[in-house]
This record gives C-alpha cells, sequence and structure tokens, in this order.
C-alpha cells in the first residue's frame, strides 16, 4: 500500500475527522496529558486561579465568538449575560443548592431566554449600532443590577455558594485513588474539562448546516436568505446560544469567586471580551480559547517579570518613572497594538500561516 | 501550621514559616494601584509603608522583626483580586491592606479557608463582625449619625429642619443613608429627599435642582471628591446654600484651593476621625508627621494615607501580639488579633476594641471639620472626638449573614 | 411554441418601482417546465429586478408571481427557496470567508435538517447527513470541474471560476427553477464554452427550467428556446431567439450594429 | 417653569460636551469604519496637556486651550503615523481592537506623567455665573456652549469646502477603491486622528475647567457620549451634534424630574435614560436620525 | 511607458502567482492582456497599481517601472498621481454614495476645478445613464450601471496611463461597442492603455500589442493583427478556427482544452 501523503484525505468520512492527521492527534494527545498533568506539577494556587479564570473567560469567549465571529453581529453587551449567569448560580445553585449541572443548565436556559429577548434587535440594526445598542444593555443591566436587590443582593454583592460537585464527585474538594486535591486543582479540571466540551460542541456546530449558515448570513445575509438561509431566526439563534454560554461562564465565574456584586458586569468586561475574540482571531474556536490564555495570561506574566525594567517603579513610594502596575496595563496595550499590526487576523492567524508554512514544506510557494 | 508545635502563649521565638523567614515578617498589600481608583490605592499604600519604615527603622516588630510589604495591583476587580490574593498568600504572614468592597468581599471566603487575616481598607460596618478582617476607624454609619446629632444640637437645626440626603449609588452610599436613617429613627426626624447619585456623573444641576426645590435645609453628602467638587461647584453656581455634611472619603485638601473653596468655607462641615493634620498637640499626628518628613516627604497631607498609616499601627498590634506569643504561623496570627484588646492610635482616630469578632467594639467617635484653605489639608477642628448617644446604640451586622 | 403543459411560471402584469424609477412596467412571461427561457435587455432595463421579485427580494407594486399555482408573492426569500428556486447573483453572491465546498454545501442547506443542538453533538444524524450531502455536492464539483479550488475561500477565487461556483452553488440546491444572472460575464471563449456544456448537461440529465440573463447574444442565441427583451422595464419583444433578435426595437435599444 | 428652563440650560451644557466627543468619534468612523475606543483617553490627555500649559507653562488659558488642542492633534497624527497606517485595507475589527490597545496604554501614561491626585486648572471662569431672566447661567457653561457651536460651525465650514469628506467616506466604505482612486488613506486617517483628538481635547479642557477639577477619570464622558452618537447616526456630523444635545437635554430633565416622574423605575434612572431613547430612536430609525443607510443589494 | 520586469507575487506567503512575468505597455499604445481565469491578470493590475498589501499579496520578485521612475509597491495614491488610474475588477463604486460623488472621488488627484467640470460633463456624455441617475445612490445601479460608472470614474482622473480589467463585464453588446469606441478615442488623446479582457475580439480589435498569461506567465505576445491570425488563439479566444463559429449548443464534452505551458 501507498503511505498517502499527510496532506491527503480519503473519503468524506476522514475529511470530517476534526483530529484526522497524525499531527492533529499527536496534539491532541499532548493537550489531554498537559490537562490531566498540569495541576498536579503546578500547584501554585495563583498560576491555577489565573488558569481558572482564563478557562472561564474562554467558554464565554467561544459564545461571543460564535456570535461576532461567526455569525457577525458585534455584541458589547456579554458582560450582561455573563453577570445574569452569575446571578442565576447565586440563587438556583447557592441559594436553592441545585447540583452543578443543573445550575448550569438553568444559567443557560436563562441565558438564551434573555438573549432571546435582545435578539429581536439583530433584525433591525446592523453593525456598530447593534454593538452600541448592546452597550446600553451592559448600563441598563448595571441599573437592574443594583436595583433587584432580592436577586442580586443590590450594590454590595451576594455570596455565591453554589457547589461544585455532580454526586459523588466534589470538585472543591477531590478526592480521587487515596489522593486529595485542593479546591484550585479540582477547579482547573473541571473547568478545563468543561472548556473542552464547549469547544467541541462549538466546533461541531460551526462545521456543520447551522455553523455554515451562521457565517453565510455574516458574509451576505440577504444572499444567504435567497439561498434558503433564514437569516433572522439564525441571527437570534445566535445570539440565543452565545448568552446561553455566556451565562454558563458567568455561572462558574460566581461558583468560583463564590461573590459577586454589579460593578463587575461593566462594560470593561465586554471589551475585554471582545478583545479576546479579537485577538484569538475571529471566526475560530481555537481562537477564542487562545485570545483568552492571551488576554488572561499575559498581564500576570508581565506582572512577574516587569519588575527587572530599569526605571520602573516596582512599589508605591519606590523609585522610578512608572510604576509596575501602569508599566503592566500599558505593555499589555502595547503588545495588543504591535500584535494586531503584524497579524491583523489574531493569534489563529499566526496559527494558519504556521500551518501554511509546514503543508507547503519542503517547497515554499 | 507546620510549626503548631511551638503554641500559643508560650514565649519563644516564633518559628519560621510562610511569610516569616526567621528576620523578616512579609505583609500583603491587595490594593488597586494602576487605573481610576489609584487615586485611593496609592496613598494608603504609601500610608501603609511610611508606618513600617518608621517601625523597621525603630528595630521591628518586638524590635528584631522587619516588616516587608508585599504590594500587588488589583484593579479594583475582585477576580483579579482573587489571583493575586493566590499570588501571595503563601508569601505573607497577613494583608496589611485590601482595599474596596468588592474586592475584599470575594477574597472573604478564601480568608476564611486559609485561616488568613487581612485589614479591609473601608469603613464599611459590616467588617466589624467578620474574625479574618481586622477593621480600623469608625465605620461610615458613625459618622453619619454623629454628624446629625450635630446638626440638631449644635448645628443650627432642629427636628423639623428639612434635613436631605445625597448618596452615591453604591456600597459606601448606603452605609451614609443607613447611618442618616438609623439617626433618623433615633433622633425623630424624617428625611425630606434623597437624591442617588452614580459615581463620575458629569453633571449635577438636576439633583441640586432637586434639592433645591425640596427647600432642603442640611444635606448629608456621602461621595468622593471628584463627585463632591462638581456637587457643590454646582451647589454654588445655583446659589444653593443648605448647612452640607459629608463623610470623609468626600473630602480632599485640593478642594480647600479650589474655586469653590469660599462655598465650602461657608457651608460644609466635614466628618471624619482624629485631628487635624498637622496638629502636633496629638501624640498619634505628631508622630505621622514627623514619619512622613523622614520617609515620604513628597507626601501630601491626605485622608487615604492616615487611614494606611492607622492599618499599619492595628496590624503590627497583632504581629507583636503574635510574636510574645511566639507564633506567626496562620492560626498565631489569628489568635493574636483575639487576643489584642483596645488598641490605642493616639487620637489619630479613635481606639479599637478587638477580640473575637462577636465582642468588637469600634470607636464610635467623629470629629467635625470646616473648610479652612490656611491649613495644611485644608480642614480645622470644629468639633474634636465627639461621640453621640445614638452612635453608641448602632450594632453591627457580618457581611454576608 | 406548442402549449404542452401548464407553465411552471407564471409572472403575470408585474410592476415594480423605486421612487421615481420604473423598474418593471407591467410585464408579463411565462416558463415551461423544462425550457430555457432568456432575457435580455440594455443594462438597467429591470432584468435583475424580475431575479429579485421572483426571488421575494422585491416586493412588486402590482401583478402576481405564481410558481406551480402556488403564489411567490409576500414569501420571504428562504421560503422562495424551499420551492426550488434557486439563482445565481449578477454581481456575485458568494460567501467570501467559506470554502468553495462550503458555499456548495449551503445550497443544499434548505435540503437538510442538522439544527443548533443535533450539529453540536455531531455524532449520528448530523454526521450522516453530512456525508450524504458532501457526497452530492462533490458530483457537482467534478461536474463543473472545481476540484482544484474545493478549499480555496470564495473570497479569493479567480471571477470566472466564481461565477462557475455560484453556478454550483444554485445546482446543489436542486432547484426546479434555475435563475441565471449572467453567468458567463468575465469568461473567456474557452469557458463560455464550458459554461454552455454545463448547462446543457444539468437540463438534459435534470430537466429543469431555466431563465437566463446574459449580454453575451451568441451564448443567449444557441442556448435559449424564447427570448424576453426588455427595455427601461417595458417588454418589447418575445418570442423564438431569431426573432427577438431581427426585432427592430431590440437592435436599436439594445444589439446595436454588433448583431 | 424657571427650574424647567434651569435643567433646559443644564442639559445644552451638558449635550454640547457629549456633541464634541461624539463629533470625534464620526470623524474617526466616517474614515475608518470604526468606533474609536480611545476617544476618551485622549480626551484625558488633552485636559491634562490642558492643566500642563496653564498651570505650569502658566500661558493664558485661551493660549492653554489652542495648545492642548494642537498637541493633541499631533498625537492622533502621530498614532497614524506609527500603527494605523500599516492597518490600511485590514479588517476594521483589528483596527477597534487597537484603539482599545491604545487606551490601554494612554491611561497608564498619563497617571504615570501627571499622578492620580485632583488637579485644578487655572482658568478664568470657575464657578462664576451670571444671572438673566430668573436664570442662573455658569459662565463656563456658557463658554462650553459658545464654542461648540463655534467649532462646530468651523467644522461644517472645512468640510463644505474640502474634498475631505468625501474622501473620508469612500475610504471607510472600501479602502481598497478609495486608494485606487489616489485618495491616500493615510493622508485620512491622519487628518481624521488629528481632527478627533483636538474635538477631544477641547471637551476634555472644558470639562476639567469646571468644579470637580481634573482626575484620570475624566475620560468616561466618551462612555457617555455613545449614545450621542449611535442617536444621530454614526457617519453624521450633524447628528452627532444633535444626539449630543438631546441625549443631554434627556438626561439634565430625567434626573431634575427623577423623583416627582420616575422614583418607581428605581434610583438614578437618568444615568440608563440615554440608552433608553437611543434604544428607542434606533427602532424607530434603524440608522440614528440622520445616518447614512446601508446599502444592500444583490 | 510601463514596463513589467520578471515580476513575481506571492499571496500570503505561500501562494506564487505571477511567475517571473514581463510586459511593455509603449506610451500612446493600446495593450490587451488575455488570459484564463486565474492566470493572474487581475495580480498584474494590483501589482502595478500597487494595491496588493490588502490582498496579503507581496512583490518578491523584479521590479514596475513608469518611464523612469520605479514604482515598485510604492503607494498606491501616489502611483494614481502619477497618471496611472484603472477601472477595477468586480466595479468597486463607492455603493454609499451618489454617481456624482463616485465621480468627484474619481477626480480627487485633480486639482483644476474647470478640468474635472470638464471631465465630468465629458462622462455624463458618454454614459447618458448615469446623467440620468447622478443623484441615485450608487449601490442601487444594476450591475451595467455600476460598470459605466466604474468606467467614468477612471475617466475622471484623467490618467496618462489607463489601467482597464475587464471593461466590458456586464454591459450590453451596444455598450461594449461604445466602451472600445471611448478606448480607442483616448487613447488617441494620448492615454496609454492596458486592457484585460476576455472579449478578445473586441480586445485585440483595437490593441496595438497583444499577451497571453497563463498560470502567471507570459506564453503568447505579439503585435495584435499577429495574434489574431494565430490558429490557436483563433480557436480558444475566438471561437473561429473552421472560419465559421461554433455554435455554443453543439460543444462537445470530450473538447480538448487549450493550454499553452503545458
Ligand atoms: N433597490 C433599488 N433601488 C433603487 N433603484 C433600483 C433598485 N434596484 C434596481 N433599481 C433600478 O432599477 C433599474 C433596473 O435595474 P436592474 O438591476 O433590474 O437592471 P438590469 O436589467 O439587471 O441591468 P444590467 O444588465 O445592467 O444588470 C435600474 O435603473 C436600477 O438602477
Ligand atoms: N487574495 C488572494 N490570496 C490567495 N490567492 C489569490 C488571492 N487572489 C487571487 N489569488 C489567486 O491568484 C490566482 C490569479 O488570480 P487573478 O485574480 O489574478 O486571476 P485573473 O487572471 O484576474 O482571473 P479572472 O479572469 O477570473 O479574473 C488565482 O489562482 C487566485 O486563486
Ligand atoms: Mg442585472
Ligand atoms: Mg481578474
Amino acid at each position: 500500500m501507498m503511505g498517502a501523503h499527510r496532506n491527503v484525505t480519503r473519503g468524506y468520512a476522514d475529511e470530517l475527522r476534526l483530529f484526522g492527521t497524525p499531527l492533529a492527534r499527536t496534539g491532541l494527545a499532548a493537550l489531554v496529558v498537559v490537562f490531566l498533568v498540569l495541576p498536579t506539577v503546578l500547584q501554585d494556587d495563583f498560576w491555577l486561579s489565573v488558569l481558572i479564570y482564563v478557562g472561564i473567560t474562554a467558554i464565554g469567549a467561544i459564545g461571543l465568538n460564535l456570535l461576532t465571529g461567526y455569525c457577525g453581529q458585534i455584541s458589547l453587551g456579554h458582560a450582561f449575560f455573563i453577570g445574569a449567569g452569575a446571578y442565576v448560580a447565586a440563587r438556583v445553585g447557592g441559594e436553592i443548592g441545585l447540583p452543578l449541572p443543573l445550575w448550569l443548565l438553568a444559567a443557560a436556559a436563562i441565558g438564551a431566554a434573555l438573549g432571546g429577548l435582545i435578539g429581536p434587535f439583530t433584525l433591525r440594526l446592523r453593525g456598530h449600532y447593534l454593538a452600541i445598542v448592546t452597550l446600553g444593555l451592559v448600563f441598563i443591566g448595571e441599573h437592574l443590577w443594583r436595583n433587584l436587590t432580592d436577586l442580586t443582593g443590590g450594590n454590595s454583592g451576594t455570596p455565591v455558594t453554589a457547589g461544585a460537585s455532580i454526586d459523588p464527585v466534589d470538585f472543591a474538594a477531590l478526592n480521587l485513588f487515596g489522593e486529595s486535591y485542593s479546591r484550585n486543582q479540582g477547579w482547573f479540571w473541571l473547568v478545563w474539562g468543561l472548556v473542552a466540551l464547549v469547544a467541541l460542541l462549538a466546533k461541531n456546530l460551526v462545521r456543520t448546516r447551522p455553523g455554515r449558515a451562521l457565517q453565510a448570513v455574516r458574509d451576505r445575509d440577504q444572499a444567504a436568505e435567497v439561498i434558503g438561509v433564514r437569516a433572522g431566526r439564525y441571527k437570534i439563534g445566535a445570539f440565543m446560544l452565545s448568552s446561553a454560554i455566556a451565562a454558563m461562564a458567568g455561572a462558574l465565574f460566581g461558583s468560583y469567586q463564590q461573590f459577586v456584586s454589579p460593578d463587575e458586569w461593566n462594560l470593561l468586561l465586554s471589551i475585554q471580551y471582545i478583545a479576546i475574540v479579537i485577538v484569538g482571531g475571529l471566526g475560530t474556536i481555537f481562537g477564542a480559547v487562545l485570545g483568552a490564555i492571551f488576554v488572561g495570561a499575559l498581564p500576570a506574566l508581565i506582572d512577574r517579570y516587569s519588575e527587572a525594567i530599569p526605571g520602573v517603579q516596582a512599589s508605591v513610594g519606590g523609585e522610578g518613572f512608572i510604576s509596575v502596575f501602569a508599566l503592566n496595563q500599558a505593555l499589555f496595550g502595547l503588545l495588543i497594538v504591535l500584535f494586531l499590526v503584524f497579524e491583523p487576523r489574531g493569534l489563529a492567524g499566526i496559527w494558519l500561516r504556521i500551518k501554511a508554512y509546514f503543508k507547503a514544506w519542503p517547497f515554499s510557494y | 501550621g507546620d510549626e503548631g508545635d511551638t503554641g500559643g502563649g508560650q514565649a519563644g521565638e516564633p518559628a519560621s514559616g510562610a511569610g516569616f523567614d526567621g528576620t523578616t515578617i512579609k505583609l500583603g498589600v491587595l490594593s488597586p494601584l494602576s487605573g481610576p481608583i489609584a487615586v485611593i490605592g496609592q496613598p494608603l499604600t504609601e500610608g501603609n509603608k511610611v508606618w513600617f519604615d518608621a517601625l523597621n527603622a525603630k528595630g521591628g516588630v518586638a524590635g528584631k522583626y522587619k516588616v516587608e510589604l508585599v504590594q500587588e495591583d488589583t484593579q479594583y476587580k475582585p477576580d483579579v483580586t482573587v489571583q493575586q490574593y493566590n499570588k501571595v498568600k503563601s508569601d505573607v504572614v497577613a494583608f496589611t491592606q485590601v482595599l474596596g468592597t468588592a474586592p475584599t468581599l470575594a477574597v472573604l471566603p478564601l480568608l476564611d479557608s486559609d485561616n488568613m487575616l487581612a485589614a479591609p481598607a473601608s469603613l464599611d460596618a459590616f467588617w466589624v463582625r467578620e474574625q479574618h478582617l481586622l477593621p480600623v476607624g469608625a465605620p461610615y454609619q458613625i459618622q453619619a449619625i454623629n454628624s446629625l446629632q450635630h446638626y440638631l444640637t449644635e448645628g443650627g437645626g432642629n427636628r423639623q429642619s428639612r434635613i436631605c440626603t445625597m448618596v452615591q449609588d453604591d456600597v459606601y452610599g448606603e452605609a451614609g443613608q443607613e447611618g442618616v436613617d438609623f439617626a433618623a429613627e433615633r433622633l425623630g426626624f424624617t428625611v425630606a429627599n434623597t437624591q442617588k447619585f452614580k459615581v463620575g456623573t458629569e453633571n449635577y444641576a438636576g439633583q441640586i435642582g432637586a434639592l433645591a426645590a425640596a427647600r432642603c435645609e442640611m444635606v448629608f453628602l456621602t461621595a468622593t471628591p471628584t463627585d463632591a467638587g462638581k456637587i457643590w461647584g454646582t451647589a454654588a453656581q445655583a446659589r444653593f446654600g443648605p448647612k452640607w455634611y459629608a463623610q470623609s472619603p468626600s473630602f480632599v485638601g485640593a478642594l480647600a484651593k479650589s474655586a469653590v473653596a469660599p462655598y465650602l468655607r461657608q457651608y460644609v462641615t466635614i466628618a471624619a476621625e482624629g485631628t487635624e493634620w498637622g496638629d502636633t498637640s496629638v501624640p498619634g499626628m505628631r508622630q505621622m508627621i514627623d514619619d512622613v518628613e523622614r520617609y515620604a516627604p513628597q507626601q501630601q497631607p491626605d485622608y487615604y494615607f492616615a487611614f494606611g498609616y492607622n492599618q499599619a499601627r492595628a496590624m503590627t498590634a497583632v504581629l507583636e501580639k503574635a510574636v510574645e506569643n511566639g507564633d506567626l504561623s496562620r492560626d498565631g496570627i489569628m489568635k493574636a488579633s483575639e487576643q489584642i484588646g483596645t488598641v490605642s492610635f493616639d487620637g489619630l482616630t479613635g481606639d479599637y476594641t478587638y477580640g473575637t469578632a462577636a465582642k468588637r467594639n469600634p470607636p464610635r467617635s467623629t470629629t467635625l471639620f470646616s473648610v479652612d484653605p490656611s491649613k495644611p489639608f485644608g480642614l480645622a477642628t470644629l468639633k474634636y472626638n465627639f461621640t453621640s448617644d445614638a452612635a453608641k446604640q448602632f450594632e453591627f451586622q457580618k457581611a454576608n449573614p | 411554441m406548442e402549449r404542452v403543459s401548464e407553465p411552471l411560471l407564471e409572472f403575470t402584469d408585474v410592476t415594480l418601482r423605486f421612487g421615481g424609477v420604473t423598474a418593471l412596467d407591467d410585464v408579463s412571461f411565462d416558463v415551461e417546465p423544462g425550457e430555457l427561457f432568456a432575457i435580455i435587455g440594455p443594462n438597467g432595463a429591470g432584468k435583475t429586478s424580475i431575479f429579485n421579485c421572483l426571488n421575494g427580494v422585491y416586493r412588486p407594486q402590482r401583478g402576481t408571481i405564481t410558481l406551480d399555482g402556488t403564489s411567490l408573492l409576500g414569501r420571504p426569500p428562504a421560503a422562495i427557496a424551499g420551492l426550488g428556486v434557486a439563482r445565481t447573483f449578477q454581481n456575485l453572491g458568494l460567501f467570501a470567508h467559506l470554502t468553495l465546498i462550503e458555499n456548495l454545501m449551503l445550497g443544499r442547506h434548505h435540503l437538510m435538517h442538522t439544527g443548533f443542538f443535533s450539529g453540536m453533538f455531531w455524532w449520528g444524524r448530523a454526521k450522516r447527513e453530512e456525508i450524504t450531502h458532501r457526497a452530492a455536492v462533490e458530483e457537482i464539483v467534478e461536474l463543473l470541474e472545481l476540484e482544484p479550488y474545493r478549499r480555496m475561500p470564495a473570497g479569493m477565487l479567480p471571477y470566472g471560476v466564481a461565477k462557475r461556483a455560484e453556478l454550483g452553488r444554485a445546482l446543489a440546491m436542486e432547484p426546479r427553477l434555475l435563475l441565471l444572472d449572467e453567468p458567463v460575464a468575465g469568461m473567456n471563449l474557452e469557458e463560455t464554452e464550458d459554461t454552455a456544456r454545463y448547462l446543457l448537461e444539468v437540463r438534459r440529465e435534470l430537466g429543469l427550467a431555466m431563465i437566463l440573463v446574459e449580454h453575451d447574444m451568441s451564448l443567449v442565441m444557441d442556448l435559449a428556446d424564447r427570448v424576453l427583451a426588455l427595455d427601461f422595464g417595458v417588454a418589447i419583444a418575445t418570442g423564438k431567439p431569431s426573432e427577438v433578435q431581427d426585432d427592430p426595437q431590440v437592435i436599436e435599444a439594445y444589439l446595436g450594429g454588433a448583431a | 417653569m424657571t427650574a424647567f428652563l434651569q435643567n433646559c440650560f443644564a442639559g445644552l451644557a451638558l449635550g454640547s460636551t457629549y456633541a464634541l466627543v461624539a463629533l470625534g468619534f464620526v470623524v474617526i468612523f466616517k474614515s475608518t469604519g470604526v468606533i474609536n475606543f480611545a476617544q476618551g483617553g485622549l480626551l484625558a490627555l488633552g485636559a491634562y496637556l490642558g492643566y500642563t500649559f496653564s498651570n505650569n507653562l502658566a500661558v493664558a488659558f485661551g493660549v492653554a486651550v489652542l495648545l492642548c488642542c494642537a498637541s493633541a492633534a499631533l498625537v492622533g497624527a502621530t498614532f497614524e503615523r506609527i500603527v494605523l497606517r500599516r492597518m490600511v485595507g485590514q479588517p476594521p475589527f483589528a483596527v477597534i481592537m487597537i484603539t482599545i490597545g491604545l487606551l490601554f496604554i494612554l491611561e497608564p501614561m498619563i497617571t504615570a506623567i501627571w499622578g492620580f491626585d485632583q488637579k485644578q486648572v487655572t482658568n478664568p471662569w470657575n464657578i462664576r455665573t451670571v444671572e438673566a431672566g430668573g436664570l442662573v447661567f455658569g459662565v463656563r457653561d456658557l463658554w462650553t456652549i459658545g464654542l461648540t457651536a463655534a467649532v462646530v460651525a468651523a467644522f461644517f465650514a472645512f468640510f463644505r469646502y474640502s474634498s475631505l469628506g468625501l474622501a473620508m467616506r469612500v475610504t471607510a466604505f472600501d479602502p481598497e477603491a478609495a486608494l485606487a482612486q489616489g485618495i491616500s488613506a493615510r493622508r485620512v486617517y491622519a487628518t481624521s486622528w488629528a481632527i478627533a483628538a483636538a474635538l477631544a481635547a477641547l471637551a476634555g479642557i472644558l470639562m476639567a475647567a469646571g468644579p470637580g477639577g481634573l482626575t484620570p477619570s475624566i475620560g468616561f464622558i466618551a462612555l457617555a457620549a455613545f449614545p450621542a452618537m449611535i442617536l444621530g447616526g454614526m457617519d453624521s456630523p450633524a447628528g452627532a451634534v444633535l444626539g449630543g444635545l438631546v441625549i443631554g437635554l434627556a438626561e439634565a430633565l430625567t434626573r431634575g424630574y427623577q423623583d416627582e416622574l420616575f422614583s418607581w423605575a428605581g434610583s438614578n434612572v437618568s444615568v440608563i435614560v440615554p440608552y433608553l431613547l437611543m434604544i428607542v430612536i434606533l427602532l424607530i430609525r434603524p440608522y440614528g436620525l440622520l445616518g447614512t443607510k446601508e446599502v444592500r443589494r444583490v | 511607458m510601463l514596463s513589467v520586469n520578471n515580476l513575481e507575487v506571492v499571496y500570503d506567503d505561500v501562494v506564487l502567482v505571477l511567475r517571473g512575468l514581463s510586459l511593455e505597455v509603449p506610451a500612446g499604445a493600446v495593450v490587451a492582456l488575455l488570459g484564463a481565469n486565474g492566470a493572474g491578470k487581475t495580480t498584474l493590475l494590483r501589482a502595478i497599481t500597487g494595491l496588493l498589501v490588502p490582498h496579503r499579496g507581496k512583490i518578491t520578485k523584479g521590479t514596475v517601472q513608469l518611464e523612469d521612475t520605479d514604482i515598485t509597491a510604492a503607494d498606491p495614491a501616489e502611483i494614481v498621481r502619477r497618471g496611472i488610474a484603472q477601472v477595477m475588477e468586480g466595479r468597486r463604486v463607492f455603493a454609499e454614495i451618489t454617481v456624482e460623488e463616485n465621480l468627484r472621488a474619481g477626480a480627487y488627484t485633480r486639482r483644476s476645478r474647470t478640468e474635472i467640470r470638464e471631465s465630468y460633463a465629458r462622462v455624463l456624455d458618454l454614459f447618458p445613464v448615469l446623467a440620468q441617475r447622478r443623484k441615485s445612490i450608487a449601490g442601487y445601479l444594476s450591475g451595467g450601471e455600476q460598470q459605466m460608472l466604474a468606467i467614468g470614474r477612471a475617466l475622471m482622473a484623467s490618467p496618462r496611463l489607463l489601467l482597464l480589467d475587464e471593461p466590458s463585464l456586464g454591459l450590453a453588446p451596444r455598450l461594449v461597442e461604445q466602451v472600445r469606441d471611448i478606448v480607442v478615442q483616448i487613447n488617441e488623446q494620448g492615454t496609454s492603455v492596458l486592457l484585460v479582457e476576455q472579449n478578445a475580439v473586441m480586445a485585440l480589435s483595437i490593441a496595438d500589442y497583444g499577451y497571453v498569461l497563463e498560470t502567471g506567465k507570459v506564453v503568447k505576445d505579439g503585435p495584435s493583427a499577429e495574434l489574431l491570425a494565430d490558429s490557436d488563439i483563433r480557436e480558444f479566444y475566438l471561437g473561429t478556427s473552421a472560419g465559421q463559429r461554433r455554435s455554443f449548443a453543439d460543444v462537445k464534452s470530450y473538447r480538448r482544452k487549450k493550454r499553452w505551458s503545458a
């Protein structure tokens, strides 16, 4: 038998495999190993908590990318749905005490319902007009969160006691094979397991009929209509799906942090999500995860190493022109700018370049 | 902790452990050191630092252990605060500052599960009953109650006066409002009008108009300096001149040098604690001024600075006790925090009776100031260290019951 | 032409106005099943507008349009697509960021059923459906000789290939009525011949009716069964290609000296 | 009635500031097709530059205003020079993100240079007032309204008599085709960023001269100006001005009558009134009051 | 006037589209460029006018020379200012503004208001439809009307060298003739023309010289009379090999494909 070239696939079923090539399979295996082993090697609570927040953000970003990257509807209202999810976790998971799968689903359901209420705006408004209306949602939401005291605890916020257990496994206090693991270790596995699940489901979605329809609506909604795609339905559907995922991310956020307050669901959070999907690469699931890692972990990294830079004031009242904290922010902004100048398609674009390079290798061009 | 066998109360060298290497004690600071709230975080942290610099110069805790601060920027975000907490928790024996109500509430569960002590940097009343928090100063409610009492007895008002409030729409504002409401109940007046505003509002003409229309004779204000400046500026322009009583964070020295200063002189009273900046007749102030001159000569008079200075002082009391007990572990620190009893702040703020959370008794005194541009911080004492009966009756609740 | 059956499409007395512009003025025609019906006319005559009315993109002020007895008026475009009307666009209506294969698969959108949920849970129905429809699409790829471009984003396709891909997408819809808006614009002779061949092949195999809008008169003359000539929204001639070609009004308005 | 008129005046003054900021948004949107998230940062930068000129260099306030607008314009143009010119023809999203990045850079730079504490900008107005017909007018507010009107008039005149307006529009619509017409996208971007930054700086210094003084959070006003820009129509300068005034009035009036009319809606409803108003108007006119409808044709 | 030397263009760092292409447009000449779909004609025009960047394309080798200046990868606006205008593939009219504004945008590089007014009158004269629809939003024009607008817009620049990417695309036969006449006419007024056309009959009938492009290389070139006589060209571009045009209805499916480079 002839050895097939690594870029040649035989048959559609083969081509439709997500991890069809040996390279992809190796990558997948490596990721699984990292996932399993990382928390036991890296027991540091700082890095674990950074990665847990990153994972939660990645889930939310996948949702936003479905809406913005795939369906082309810019939303600055993501923070609103994240917040809603957190409050659902507080009430349903905390107060009523439902277990993890149920409060996650409840958050998703409520998120979808809220998305369904807002979704119809997408039918009438285009591009930036929609973006700013959803931005209004953040402010209106903030007003609601401050005033719906019974639900949200008002200004002083609310504790979220939603537990992270799927009977009999409690992720907050894992006990596996006689070893016990910390809350952060357990949460790492929980969150990144969910990231993988959500990413897989999203990937499936976008490579099948509904996903193609979303992209068609994004590229040319009128032409999509003419070939039989009900653009309106997909726009609303995308909105509901994206807000359902956002609400799940919010619920996880609340449950992990154990306390949430209305100040957290602000425009900056929405902008951060937009930043993630753009930096990661619009219209790629992988990009959303990469973007979340970049935006979430980069400041932590800069934080670690910027003290070595001359002229930097390492602490309040110390010597230097700019404080390490201000520098941290500025560097982050600078990196985003430089990086998008270099590759406007985002991290996923860089990934594509590398892939294209290897595909063509050893023949460049 | 692994040094548990040294035992509490046993005098002896504390064993080294997390945050203590045998010579240096490390304390965490979680504060917004960048972004808009850094206006508060920076001087607060500076206050922490100056106290410990002075202490270290004298040898340190118990005369032998130097204190070092580990500062982390929280950007005033709860999630970042949690991350930063995790980052430094194993390098410090306690946190001498956590700034912000929401960030503090976000780390509270972690403090509980790690048995870690932290000093919150706000005057929220519900810190009083949290065992893992080490508050200082009289809570906002107390400032409000004392202000109202003063207005009714010496400030020219009576129960029939039209008393109003203007509070910012957040926890801080709610605390002020709660104090006024409590006073209303105890002192027998009604609040004629309440205006809420969002931090960073650009134009206050509407609210001022409404207060004027309600013919308010006294307005209790809960705000931060930027908003307070705009509010008073607008009131001055509208020629609306009630008697303003404002909570301490509303004021900043720059206001006394601004164009509204004449208006402030005429109408505004600030409720705070302790004494005027630079008043060397109060021992605490004398020491602080000395320390500032030596360790942070560029420091402008600043209310938040003083607050940070006091926080550090409370934390030092805990550390002294823990060293005396020979146990600088987290458990040891917690135990020490229950044992310190009443800590004196030498007149910088009222003395605080610590102990188990349920038994704590914060100071209930307030000093009222009038605005006086000739003073270093722009404030001149109007009534020093004054405790109303109503304030004594105020009961403190837990943060998350 | 003899009436062999009921017409597939009846387009009757349609008037369409945009502000001051009358794009279609009382235009009527019908198309038999399996017929290749051509519409010609100068630029701005209203040819594309006819398609847009058929598709439900424009709502004419007056007139009726029925497909096989079903009125198309007032239906949303997607519903009309579902009834079996497919179309290629004059200004290219490909989805620029999707690959050619994905564009063709979109043509089969209304024939497929996978929804949000079954799509997410790929294993099972969604997968089977993908494979079946992909097979159908591959046939079209082969027919139109699009193999080298399979995975290229449509936005990067050369103009002529993009036109062919559009034809492929329309065919993928398995329509009863195919609307072709200038399918050979931007193609050289060789490519035009290819396209003609594809059209004839499709017609022979599938027997579907087509309406062809084209400025390449030789193509129209060679392929069309009947021709409608429009000028300024008014139908000026209908009939066999040769008749229309010799119509003095058509020569004057449209053909000029060339024909 | 007096109270009503007084509120209207307050709304007008506030609206003028919104209008300036919104106009800055519009200029950049018109030429690049993106929302400039850094507008607030430019505003703060302008205000602090004004402070430096007026207080540290002690030039006359009027000169300080001119200088700060000019130097902000320079910053805007420099930004184009270093970054934006490399983005011609790139997806708008990348450009949006770059403006966000710029905001992240500007903010800490400003605080590193000028610190966090509140500054008082030396200015001739302060809280002086004049009285007329039973109403009290803040001198600064009068100047804000007057200067805005003057700037807006100059702006429209400039666009009327230069081909730049058209160049901006087509560059935003299709940068590649615009290039093919010989329209230098770089010049268009540089000019629009310079104009937007100057407008922001003017708004900033006018605000900083108010009773509240100057703190780094001054840039937040840009958020409040979003609805103004949208409500007028994103690509319409006239719309920006109209939107600014409408939003300013709506906000001031709701605030004035909050207790009587809106107490059921929770405290502080005036903060979200601009957004509610914007949503209602967009539902009726999806492209704002004066915006251009997107052309879609197959 | 224009000379392209040994040009290589790569898209996306990997797709090599032009492979050492050379071509000349002498001053005052009309040069036709023929080639199948995907041969690289549009890419060549982009390379000349500096518009590769938005397409992630790069010139990796070779030069573009306008008279004595090297304009390889120069700033596009600068290139237009030097007198090169083009009709872009796919019309690319500015859909949201009026016909009149589109034309004004075409004259962006020109300063003299009277000259602009003259050109404007001339374009409206050439395309009376546009005169009628002067105030209409360009995006709502019919396809052919947009094509006229695109040509008109390029004429507004009054260029010294005009690049036309399939100008006859989507135009009615009568108008195709008219466009041919326009090209001849402006050429007579001193403008050099590089004409990319699928309508080979039309292109070669007015060109002085022609190039045939295949997969990024010139595979045949010569004076147009020579090309018109070439048997391959006759068969594959003109369809008149046997003297008589083949009917499209008779095309056999096994037809041989012509590939010069193969
Ligand atoms: N949405 C619209 N708004 C305004 N006018 C329109 C619209 N659609 C079409 N028109 C006008 O209607 C007329 C007919 O346009 P149509 O696109 O049908 O022409 P056509 O026959 O397809 O021409 P071409 O051969 O150039 O494609 C044109 O004058 C066009 O400008
Ligand atoms: N942006 C791009 N990225 C990658 N490849 C591209 C890009 N644009 C064009 N190509 C490829 O370059 C080759 C030449 O394309 P070009 O558009 O120049 O052809 P053309 O000769 O103009 O064809 P047509 O006659 O169909 O317009 C094609 O194979 C095309 O797929
Ligand atoms: Mg048409
Ligand atoms: Mg081409």
